[in-house]
């Protein structure tokens, strides 16, 4: 079923979808230069026929920068082969997406230590010491 | 029963009674008519084929009078070919046509069908600002002339609106449409519009009275 | 039937047969009350309606394009020249009574009853403005033979007594005498023999057998009485059995143009009747067109059954005897051009015969601009040319004829109908225009190798 | 009335980390289909919002939309919504029976009064209370108890949204929707046959973020869900546009993935979000499995057409009435010319 659908998919990239997503992305990267707001796609909002996302993805490639979170579930995060734009896939525990976002941004705030964990990280590194 | 329901139920069937009823009411009052014999000798024989011929020939204007009536002509055919493309080559209308009457035909791509019905409007509302405007048409016109006009755009517009929705939504616009599209169907029988089927009897009667004599057609 | 009487004489100056302007204009005939004027429109414009007629009336789709083709209207650009609303009225009483909806027409009063005003005004547009060319016909993109329903309306309007003074006249006299201009049977023998005489030709006069009967028009024998001669030269040098009859000469039919047809029929009938009692093969009409219309086309159906011989136009018949070598012409040295009269060519199919003619008689024949079956009328048919009130929008319209025959540059101008040739004849002397309408017949009869039968 | 926790509170107890919650809060966005830029806001009422109690009641369904909920194993993020809410009465879930299932029942009731959510499966018979009990309680008269101190009433399923199978022609019994008999309580419809798990997590997500119910369309369905058609944002609809379609469910069209309105595709006429959000943790949705849109989220769906009969085919009868209405116009139209000839003929004879 699937080979058969991809073997009938045009070989370029500007799949459906695809390229105006590309597009959006080109766009967000000339924000992200211009007034350094950064920009967030959620991928679930957008409708892909079978194979698309992978076009997509295929399409922005891979970086030089990966990293993968376990919060609750592992989450990918991974730029992509154009600087400045990351991939973000959030999974569940039982290793389901259950989110995809496109963030244009110098690094995403899931990156980020966050205040709340610095603390309770550095009580807990204080309790180390009794 | 929501409107959308009434409108492919009930208004629809209605409307097609109407239509068919109306139609042949009309047609056998003018058939049943008297008939007088023509006993003059014919020039050359002219029967259906005759008939045939300028049901024909008059879809097109004839070379003396191109220059003086192009504009509204081509105003015509771009109405007339956008009305016939968007009612019978588009997709889910020969869907509905196939729904009663068993069979189907190939149809145009939307985006195509779009731009006809798009081209059609444009033209129907030149065809309407002329008649506005000229002394002739003003003078001529009547409650008919407006009436059928809007019965026929109605349906073209609304129809178009389907795929741009303007807010509304689809099963709204659709029903509609579809109840645009029942009146156009109620009024097609009664006024100017049941050319549709009369402008083969008088093309064919005018075909078959001059080819007789053999003067123009 | 009518207030005036003989206070018409022949206007003998003038450059087309017609009578003096009346002093008084009375273009309402009898003494009927409005209601019984509109009662009497309504009934004989009723009488008409038949299918074919009705698919018009029904078809029209009021796009104007007739309008296009009126040379009234493409002169003047009075929008009620518009061909169909010359028979708005006509229209709007078919929807009324007979109409397939007419029982809701009256019910809800959607089209209102026709008015004495409304008749009064539709006069002018139903007989001064109308010649009954059938241009309108051609451009009708539904098919709708529109002067046709012209012809039919008129009918309406003379029961009403609703018909243009002079018109009426006319007709009157040509219904009482037989000839619109008066012309007694004694008097078209005299002019026969005058012109035996003048021409040295034989006229057989009121033989009892004979296989071809010959017809003249009262305009021809008062007017241009040459044209006697002409046809007599010409079935002469065919060799045909032939003859005129006092008791069936007059070819007109002012019954038709002004919309009597009982008048329209007793014409017809007289025609017929004499062609029966002498056995002829072929009635040869003259160079007349509304007596084409008349006879060719209309002549069996007021006989009520096919005719028993043949209805040709002189045209027609020359170009016959041409082709077949019944006759023979010399050509002449000049160009000529030939203008349609629309009841014989557009509106009679006979277009191509004069044109076999004029190829016999010249190697340089011009067609007009729009010539053959889209010609420009004279402007004087259907009547028009009797009606004085008329004459300045006919003139107008003229122009375009005069347009029309100018492109040609040719050197000499002929028709084959002489109420397009009184025509040309006021408009070239109203204008002081260079052409001549020539007669297409009498030019043949010029121009006859005597020996070449 | 004892203080019930905050989400934030339940989250960090259960060791949940501030990118966890981010996470969550992240995908809660996604989930309610709003824009990532309202994440901090998200973030900030779910941290502080209070866990509703909510009562679930089934009547006449056929625990689709149960299996549907649960579908998603715990612990999902979707489940923990649930960790999140206190489902104190769900008698396909909860261990209790009997008895003590409804005493739980009462006690939530009486706890949280004017403040619990009520979910609804299943329609609600009318024609005979006897046809469907608990605890020898009628569902009518349940749900009027039930639903009395509630804050709003959620109907899942097509069945408790409108009706449903047990409502469609002929209804043996009886059987009416939610918002047949709730009209002074806000009622929210998630219908579809089953509905989307994320469609209804959702709802009680946007209850808990914002402690109001969403937007709701004339159907009572919430907006951000059932707003578009699934035709709208299907991703065969480039073929739709381009003439492309499936003639039969084996021709090359439906092998070529192409548009499915010819096979009785109800996707223009359906409200869902089934075309993005997806079915079986978002692997595909019915039309991308190659088969047309039911309709199942529309009203009376079951009783609309054929699901096979393309959307634009009339509801005509037979042909035999159209050609009673040609022999009525012959009739009209003779009757019509007799009238005329008659006129002409009176009209004749008078001049």
């Amino acid at each position: 079923m699937t080979t058969e659908q991809e073997s009938l998919a045009p070989p370029s990239p500007f799949h459906g979808n695809v390229r105006p997503i590309l597009n959006e992305v080109m766009h967000a990267i000339d924000r992200l230069l211009e007034t350094d707001e950064p920009t967030t796609i959620d991928l679930a909002g957008l409708p892909f026929g079978p194979g698309e996302l992978e076009h997509l993805e295929a399409a922005l490639g891979t970086g030089e920068l990966s990293a993968k979170l376990d919060a609750l579930g592992t989450s990918r995060i991974r730029e992509t082969a154009y600087p400045g734009v990351w991939w973000l896939e959030h999974r569940n525990a039982f290793d389901e997406v259950v989110g995809r976002y496109l963030e244009i941004t110098r690094t995403p705030e899931i990156l980020s230590s966050q205040d709340a964990d610095i603390i309770a990280g550095r009580a807990r590194l204080e309790d180390q010491f009794e | 029963m929501d409107l959308l329901e009434f409108a492919k139920g009930p208004a629809l069937q209605v409307a097609a009674y109407i239509l068919v009823a109306g139609s042949i009411w009309r047609l056998i009052g003018i058939l049943l008519l008297k008939e007088k014999p023509d006993y003059s000798e014919p020039r050359q024989s002219a029967g259906l084929l005759a008939a045939l011929k300028v049901i024909y020939t008059r879809s097109f204007t004839a070379a003396p009078f191109k220059a003086a009536t192009l504009y509204p002509k081509m105003l015509a055919y771009v109405m007339h070919i956008g009305l016939f493309a968007t009612v019978f080559l588009f997709v889910p209308h020969i869907m509905f046509f196939e729904g009663f009457l068993g069979i189907e035909w190939p149809g145009l791509p939307n985006n195509i069908i779009y731009l006809l019905g798009v081209a059609a409007v444009v033209a129907s509302f030149a065809l309407l600002v002329r008649r506005l405007t000229s002394p002739v048409l003003k003078l001529i016109s009547n409650f008919d002339d407006y009436f059928s006009w809007f019965v026929t755009v109605l349906p073209l517009i609304t129809g178009l609106m389907i795929p741009v929705r303007m807010g509304l939504r689809y099963e709204t616009i659709l029903a509609i449409h579809i109840l645009s599209v029942a009146l156009l169907m109620i009024w097609l029988p009664f006024g100017k519009l049941g050319h549709t089927f009369l402008v083969f009897v008088t093309r064919g009667t005018t075909g078959m009275v001059f080819e007789r004599r053999g003067a123009k057609t | 039937m009518t207030t005036v009487d003989g206070r018409h004489e022949l206007d003998r100056e003038a450059e087309r047969l017609a009578y003096k302007p009346p002093e008084i204009r009375h273009d309402k005939q009898g003494d009927m009350g409005s209601d019984e004027r509109i009662n009497k429109a309504m009934h004989n414009f009723v009488k008409n309606f038949n299918t074919q007629t009705a698919s018009y009336l029904d078809g029209c789709l009021h796009c104007g394009m007739c309008a296009d083709a009126c040379h009234f209207h493409v002169r003047t650009d009075d929008p009620r020249y518009t061909p169909i609303w010359k028979i708005e009225l006509f229209k709007r009483t078919y929807k009324r009574q007979v109409g397939p909806f007419a029982f809701f027409y009256r019910l809800l009063g959607l089209k209102r009853q026709v008015t004495i005003e409304d008749l009064e005004e539709w006069q002018h547009l139903l007989y001064d403005s109308c010649t009954v060319c059938g241009r309108c016909s051609l451009v009708c993109p539904m098919g709708i033979d529109i002067a046709g329903l012209v012809s039919m309306a008129r009918h309406g309007m003379f029961k009403a007594g609703l018909v243009p003074h002079e018109l009426h006249e006319v007709a009157k006299k040509a219904a009482e005498t037989g000839s619109p201009l008066g012309i007694t049977p004694d008097k078209f023998e005299d002019r026969a023999d005058w012109m035996a005489d003048e021409h040295d030709v034989e006229i057989p006069m009121d033989v009892d057998e004979a296989d071809v009967l010959a017809v003249m028009s009262s305009i021809e024998i008062q007017k241009y009485p040459q044209s006697i001669a002409a046809t007599a030269k010409i079935l002469n040098a065919a060799g045909e059995s032939w003859t005129f009859r006092t008791d069936g000469f007059e070819a007109t039919n002012f019954g038709m143009l002004s919309g009597n047809p009982e008048w329209q029929k007793a014409a017809s009938l007289k025609l017929i009747d004499a062609a029966v009692k002498i056995g002829a093969k072929t009635l040869v009409l003259p160079e007349c067109g509304h007596a084409y219309m008349a006879l060719r086309w209309m002549g069996a159906n007021m006989y009520g059954k096919p005719l028993p011989f043949k209805v040709m136009h002189i045209s027609e018949y020359l170009a016959d005897a041409l082709n077949t070598g019944k006759i023979k012409v010399k050509k002449v040295d000049k160009s000529i051009t030939y203008h349609d009269p629309c009841q014989v060519s557009r509106r009679g199919g006979a277009t191509q015969a004069a044109r076999d003619v004029l190829n016999h008689l010249t190697g340089d024949f011009r067609e007009m601009p729009l010539g053959g079956d889209y010609n420009w009328c004279c402007g004087g048919g259907g009547g028009v040319v009797t009606i004085k009130r008329a004459d300045p929008l006919r003139h107008r319209v003229f122009k375009l004829k005069m347009d029309q025959v100018e492109q040609t540059e040719a050197d000499e101008l002929v028709s084959s109908c002489a109420n397009c040739r009184q025509s040309f004849d006021d408009s070239q002397q109203h204008f002081g225009w260079d052409y001549t309408m020539g007669s297409l017949m009498e030019m043949v009869a010029e121009n006859l190798e005597e020996d070449g039968s | 009335m004892k203080r019930t926790p905050t989400v934030g509170e339940v989250l960090r107890a259960k060791g949940v980390s501030r990118r966890g919650f981010l996470k969550y809060c992240a995908t809660t966005a996604s989930i309610l289909a709003l824009p990532p830029s309202m994440i901090p806001r998200i973030a900030e009422a779910i941290e502080n919002a209070r866990r509703p109690s909510v009562i679930w009641l089934s009547f006449q369904e056929c625990t689709g939309c149960t299996e549907s909920l649960t579908r998603s194993a715990s612990p999902t993020v979707e489940g923990l919504i649930f960790d999140t809410i206190s489902l104190d009465y769900h008698h396909t879930l909860q261990a209790a029976a009997g008895d003590q299932a409804e005493a739980a029942r009462h006690a939530a009731m009486v706890e949280n009064d004017g403040g619990y959510l009520v979910l609804v499966d299943g329609s609600i018979p009318t024609g005979n209370p006897g046809f469907s009990t608990i605890a020898g309680i009628s569902n009518v008269d349940m749900l009027k108890e039930t639903v009395a101190g509630a804050a709003a009433v959620v109907a899942i399923g097509s069945c408790a949204a409108f009706g449903g199978i047990p409502g469609a022609n002929p209804n043996p019994t009886g059987a009416v929707s939610v918002m047949d008999l709730v009209t002074d309580k806000p009622v929210i419809n998630v219908p579809g046959c089953p509905p989307i798990p994320t469609v209804m997590t959702a709802v009680l997500a946007h209850f808990l973020t914002f402690g109001a119910i969403p937007d709701l369309d004339k159907h009572g369905r919430p907006m951000t869900f059932f707003g578009t058609t699934i035709h709208d944002r299907c991703y065969r609809r480039p073929f739709y546009e381009q003439g492309k379609f499936a003639n039969t469910f084996d021709d090359e069209g439906a092998k070529a993935g192409w548009c499915l309105y010819k096979l009785g595709c109800k996707g223009p006429t359906t409200y869902n979000a089934c075309a993005t959000a997806k079915w079986n943790s978002g692997t595909s949705f019915p039309i991308e499995a190659g088969h047309p849109c039911l309709g199942c989220s529309e009203p009376n769906f079951w009783d609309a057409g054929g699901f096979y009969e393309p959307l634009s085919t009339g509801n005509f009868d037979s042909g035999e009435k159209l050609a009673g209405a040609a022999v009525a116009g012959v009739a009209l139209g003779a009757v019509a010319a007799a009238a005329g000839r008659r006129r002409q003929a009176k009209f004749t004879k008078e001049g």
